[in-house]
């Protein structure tokens, strides 16, 4: 059934590395994943583990310490990682657009919001009048109220959600194809961190835009997305359609992710903790499972081989725990 | 092992080095300036006058024939002795003014900073000149003058510091604890805010340094014969056409220690960022 | 509205502290003030009458409601020295320093805003090392021993500037123009490296703001990045310092009018004390902390003209 | 069940700050209810809604405007050293943030003894370093811990060492504000797993304050529902969870969506959150309340015992009950 839909954004065997004390240390361990139109994917890890990273990477926005060692970056089949800053210029806020965590500071404090909304549509070819009025029915469909009135509000005027919701507006201005929200609602109160949701929701349907969410939240995730990616220090350890992660997670890392989500459910009993922190750059092993010092199945081959990613009841996993068939 | 690290992460910053360098240099001229002096540096000798570096004089000699190195050797003493006492009471009276006004804010903070602000609007060595003129001229009343005038950037500091920690959470913890406000104020406030104000110390003295050369080229800071920088620097413009080198000495010596002390504060600031 | 209302009000009691302090610092003189002024062999007639001047048997707080009254009037008393109304006399030199001032400013922005903006751009160890040991010498070097220097390499050695001494606007602005620049030139390195300090600093925090990664992500080029988001908004902490550096101007110009010969109102200042002519010292301090209250207050309002986020608070 | 003696009592509290123009903002509106021993209270609501406030003034370290908190094992201490001393032995309060909440200049061992010091327990330097390394062995940390200094350790970390701090004066009732919520998510699990473990060790009373409802209920006996400075609804965890009446407890309950349940009722809120210096007439929610009334607007709702134990203030469980 997936196989109808158009791949909009694929991401080969992606290395991104930091060069600290004079040695490579990697934030981004080949990652390999394909956004198809129209669907919402999640990448989904504690901070540090590369999620922001690898989204970075996609609109070329990585810091400029980061060094992309290997892997190739497909946007509608067009290779992105080999292409001119001018063409990352026209692909950046048209073909895909990016939202971040904190509305608070993502916006120009002294820019009228109206007006940096419709910077995005000017500078991908908007004439002054066409720009002006999809500024304002875009606001509209973000579910703001009173356009005319907020067009011309500076940004400290507007509450959290209100920002965001006119983040959200500037991104999706031109239609974009693929809009990557990264932690959109974290900053948030949980009634409108719903809000958001939901216009995420909406905005996917009816504008058919695909999103790639990245998010710490497997609550949030689970009522958003149609597919998860699982990410740990760098590397993808599972994915698959977000029912299959959630019921029946096979890496040890998701099965502890989930199980140190405290629930009513879980009442007086103890957490199902993992051990231990994610480890830093600079102590990140360069072969074997990244998970090895905190797996509490570790094997010795788990130390020295890094495992491949393989198919297992409809998700892949990249553990030695699920060895690949023959 | 352990002693070694800290000295190397300071010797590390190239400005702290450099200005590490540069005190020192005169620090030791200083030192040496105890044990040995060439010459009489008030001594007159006219048949000699305006020479310019002989292996008797290694930096020539002044209108009135004095030995300058001696001058300078004493002149060091002059400076480093002002600078210190001038941070000294900018200290004193700077750091628990701003403590008070940063701790306790509201009618006591605005009072204090009122008068703070007020002191902002005598620019550069206005305020010194002021108390000058109504005092005269002495070290005393020097020190006083500078002094007064370095309070507020003392007063800034600590406020700033004393206002950021005062309501976090660290504070707020060991309040619930029971610990008294002194406790806090001094334990666990205080070592958060010296490293910088050590960086407005250094920043302080290079400015006292320079107000001092200043007040004195104004022919208002320390009274002749006894040599200053500032002084010596005003002479030697009067015969800058039979001696231009002479003006450079002077320049060179206040330079020295006000960069000096400006790249130690610079280097302070951006190790303590890191 | 309140914003304004409350600033107007601390420019008020800060004019008000100001003129506390410099008439309270007159009055503690050690000593018979009349006597000190005049010297132990003055006349007594001449005591008497200075005395008398003086009402130094009034209580302190008439006399100093005396003294604001007439200064709001524009008579700050008369110069011993020169046996003259000392606001005439500041009048007089006040066209000098004004236009000393001006003209730094101005070479502070000509050189400060474009280095600043570049090395901003260009912000790399091999640039930056070298370059703020450079701003160190020119925030160190004081401005009078640079004052020295030029005149000792442009006007003794070269003869490129006219010696000491001030040509007014009016008579020949080409020859006021060389007469200032040697002296504005050696204030602005100063306060030049201050400004590109401040501006440089300002605009790499500022493009480490989330709002510039928002403005990258619309796929805006660079340049545009730069000048229609971080450099405005960048240049409204530097318009505080700017603030700063009229002060700082002021203050060096006292004693850079020594060194270059100009008769403003620093080398008045520097005769008076040495006069010990004290309603004149009186007069000028008052005078010069007035101007920096002032610009300071129209530097908070040119902020709250800017940014639209203070009127608010 | 655990014993009902109650531990910490509040009637009609509250607290106003000074806003702009003068005008009081409620921080803290007139609020009553009680904690009882050995048991972990949890508090809900978002941003502005005067749960920290209401946790400062617990521990006493704000004052009331008006109203008051009552301790029942110890004296009041307003006004009496000694006795304050004591209440401040008694009452301690963790915070949110790892980064700040621990003295970033001082060594991990002389900030879990200096407690000891101010309260001069211990009598030398020797007995007081044996029980901060028993403390800090409490608290999953060993003996290499004490001449460490806070950047050295991560944010888990940290907030064990908070915790030791807390705990090494024995108290008898601990202010937990947010103290999981910076943390990651298999961090955070250590943290909970660990408050849980001492609270069965040392008898401990928590209040414990978040703004996520899984945590609260996961950990809390009991659960207040708090928005714009008032209790909205009050109850056993099983009552609110199971049978919550408030239209806000409802949204709340809609919004933090859980990883394992399905989406109970799908109630989206809409509006903001009004700012605690603007608060609406009548009752506070009625904003942004799917089932407002005329009287809503009007009139602000009393809490109303809806059945033994379980607290709601609504005009809608009033209409009902008469």
């Amino acid at each position: 059934m997936e196989k109808e839909r158009k791949a909009i954004l694929e991401i080969e065997h992606l290395h991104l590395d930091y060069r600290i004390g004079g040695r490579f240390c990697h934030a981004v361990h080949d990652v390999s994943l394909t956004i198809h139109s129209g669907e919402i994917l999640a990448l989904v890890g504690e901070s540090g583990c590369g999620k922001t990273q690898t989204a970075l990477a996609c609109m070329g926005l990585q810091p400029e310490s980061a060094h992309i060692g290997k892997g190739k970056i497909y946007f509608e089949g067009r290779e992105l990682l080999s292409q001119s800053k001018q063409q990352w210029n026209t692909l950046r806020g048209k073909g895909i657009s990016m939202i971040f965590q904190e509305p608070m500071t993502a916006l120009n404090p002294l820019v009228k919001v109206g007006k940096q909304i419709e910077e995005n549509g000017r500078n991908h070819g908007l004439g002054k009048i066409q720009a002006r009025e999809s500024t304002l029915s875009m606001m509209e469909k973000v579910g703001l109220p009173d356009v005319g009135r907020l067009y011309s509000s500076y940004p400290h005027q507007l509450s959290g959600g209100m920002r965001q919701r006119i983040i959200i507006a500037m991104a999706l201005i031109n239609d974009p194809p693929l809009l990557i929200a990264d932690e959109p609602t974290t900053a948030l109160d949980v009634t409108i961190q719903k809000q958001i949701m939901s216009l995420m929701k909406t905005l996917n349907k009816e504008l058919g835009t695909a999103i790639m969410l990245i998010s710490h939240d497997l609550g949030v995730v689970s009522h958003l997305c149609d597919y998860v990616h699982i990410m740990y220090a760098g590397t993808i350890v599972e994915n698959g359609p977000v029912h299959m992660i959630l019921n029946k997670p096979l890496h040890p890392y998701t099965k502890g992710l989930l199980g140190s989500i405290p629930s009513y459910g879980k009442k007086d009993q103890r957490l199902d903790s993992i051990a231990g922190i994610v480890p830093s750059l600079e102590n990140r092993p360069q072969v074997g499972c990244q998970f090895y010092n905190r797996c509490t199945q570790r094997m010795a081959s788990c130390k020295n081989i890094s495992p491949h990613a393989t198919m297992r009841d409809g998700h892949m996993v990249a553990c030695h725990l699920y060895p690949e068939e023959a | 092992m352990k002693r070694n690290f800290p000295l190397r992460r300071y010797f590390s910053n190239i400005h702290f080095a450099i200005g590490f360098y540069m005190v020192m240099t005169v620090v030791s001229l200083m030192i040496l300036g105890f044990f040995y002096i060439p010459y009489d540096p008030n001594a007159i000798d006219i048949a000699h006058k305006l020479q310019g570096a002989t292996t008797a004089h290694i930096l020539g000699t002044d209108q009135l024939g004095r030995d300058i190195f001696s001058r300078v050797l004493v002149g060091t003493r002059v400076s480093l002795l002002i600078g210190i006492l001038v941070v000294g009471f900018g200290v004193l009276i700077g750091t628990p003014l701003g403590a008070l006004s940063g701790y306790f804010g509201g009618k006591t903070d605005e009072v204090i900073m009122k008068v703070i602000d007020t002191q902002m609007a005598f620019p550069g060595i206005l305020l010194a000149l002021m108390i000058i003129a109504v005092f005269g001229t002495s070290l005393q009343n020097t020190v006083l003058a500078l002094g007064l005038m370095s309070i507020p950037r003392f007063t800034r500091i600590a406020r700033s510091g004393f206002m950021k920690y005062r309501n976090a959470e660290f504070v707020q913890a060991s309040r619930a604890r029971g610990a008294s406000h002194a406790r806090i104020l001094v334990l666990h406030i205080l070592p958060n805010i010296v490293p910088e104000l050590l960086v407005t110390a250094s920043l302080g003295f290079a400015s006292a340094v320079m107000s001092e050369a200043g007040l004195s080229y104004l022919g208002l800071g320390m009274q002749p014969p006894n040599p200053s920088f500032g002084k010596m620097l005003s002479e030697a413009q009067n015969y800058i056409l039979q001696a231009w080198w002479y003006v450079l000495i002077p320049s060179v010596a206040i330079s020295l220690l006000v960069m000096g002390f400006n790249l130690l504060g610079d280097g302070l600031q951006s190790i303590n960022q890191q | 509205m309140g914003y304004y209302v409350r600033k107007i009000l601390g420019f008020i009691v800060t004019l008000f502290l100001v003129s506390v302090i410099t008439f309270l610092v007159f009055q503690i003189l050690p000593g018979d003030p009349a006597l000190v002024i005049l010297g132990v062999d003055a006349d007594p007639v001449q005591i008497e009458a200075l005395q008398r001047t003086m009402h130094v048997d009034e209580p302190v707080v008439e006399r100093y409601v005396s003294w604001v009254g007439s200064a709001l009037h524009g008579n700050l008393g008369i110069s011993f020295r020169y046996q003259k109304p000392v606001s005439g006399i500041i009048a007089d030199c006040f066209s000098v320093t004004a236009l000393l001032a001006l003209f730094t400013l101005v070479l502070t922005i000509l050189i400060g805003l474009p280095i600043g903006i570049w090395l901003a751009k260009h912000d790399k160890a091999k640039y930056i090392v070298p370059f703020s040991l450079v701003s160190q010498l020119g925030v160190s070097i004081p401005s009078f021993c640079m004052g020295i220097l030029l005149i000792s390499i442009f006007t003794v050695k070269l003869r490129w500037f006219p010696s000491l001494g001030f040509t007014p606007w009016s008579q020949n602005p080409l020859a006021c123009i060389k007469g200032l620049f040697l002296p504005s030139f050696s204030l602005s390195l100063g306060t030049s490296a201050v400004l590109i300090r401040y501006l440089r600093v300002s605009i790499i925090s500022e493009q480490k703001l989330d709002y510039v990664r928002t403005a990258r992500s619309k796929g805006l080029d660079e340049n545009t990045v730069l000048q229609r988001h971080v450099l405005r908004n960048s240049l409204i902490p530097v318009i505080t310092i700017f603030g700063m550096l009229v002060a700082d101007v002021l203050g060096g110009s006292i004693i850079i009018e020594n060194v270059f010969s100009l008769p403003g109102i620093g080398k008045l200042i520097a005769t008076s004390i040495a006069t010990r002519d004290l309603p004149l010292i009186q007069g000028l301090v008052m005078y010069l902390a007035c101007i920096v209250v002032v610009c300071n207050a129209s530097v908070d309002l040119l902020y709250s003209l800017i940014d639209p986020r203070i009127r608010l608070l | 069940m655990r014993q009902h003696d109650i531990l910490v009592e509040c009637s009609q509290l509250v607290k106003e700050y000074k806003g702009t123009r003068n005008k009081p903002v409620r921080a803290v509106h007139d609020l009553s209810f009680s904690i009882r021993q050995g048991e972990t209270f949890g508090l809900v609501g978002e941003s502005g809604c005067g749960k920290s406030t209401l946790g400062q003034l617990m521990v006493r370290l704000l004052e009331p405007t008006s109203g008051t908190v009552r301790y029942t094992n110890f004296q009041d201490g307003r006004g009496n050293r000694k006795q304050e001393k004591a209440m401040r032995k008694e009452n301690q309060i963790i915070f949110q943030d790892p980064y700040s909440s621990i003295n970033p200049r001082k060594r991990i061992g002389w900030l879990v003894e200096e407690p000891l010091i101010i309260h001069g327990i211990g009598k030398d330097a020797q007995e007081r370093k044996a029980m901060v390394c028993s403390i800090l062995k409490e608290v999953g940390l060993d003996d290499s811990y004490l001449d460490r200094w806070p950047r050295e350790l991560s944010g888990g970390q940290r907030q064990r060492v908070a915790i030791a701090i807390a705990l090494i004066l024995n108290p008898s009732f601990v202010v937990c504000d947010e103290v999981v919520s910076a943390l990651d998510v298999s961090v955070q699990a250590q943290v909970l797993n660990l408050l849980q473990e001492l609270q069965e060790k040392f008898g401990l009373t928590y209040l414990f304050i978040s703004h996520n409802l899984q945590v609260v209920s996961y950990l809390s006996d009991r659960i207040g529902v708090m928005y714009l400075g008032g209790l909205v609804e009050m109850g056993d965890t099983e009552q609110i969870y199971h049978h919550c009446l408030h239209p806000y407890t409802k949204a709340l309950f809609s919004a933090s969506v859980d990883a394992f349940d399905s989406v109970k009722e799908d109630l989206l809120l809409s509006g903001d959150i009004p700012s605690p210096s603007r608060s609406p007439s009548g009752c506070p929610f009625h904003t942004r309340c799917i089932s407002c009334m005329k009287r809503c607007i009007e009139e602000n709702p009393s809490m109303v015992e809806v059945s033994p134990g379980h607290f709601c203030a609504c005009h809608l469980i009033q209409g009902m009950n008469t």
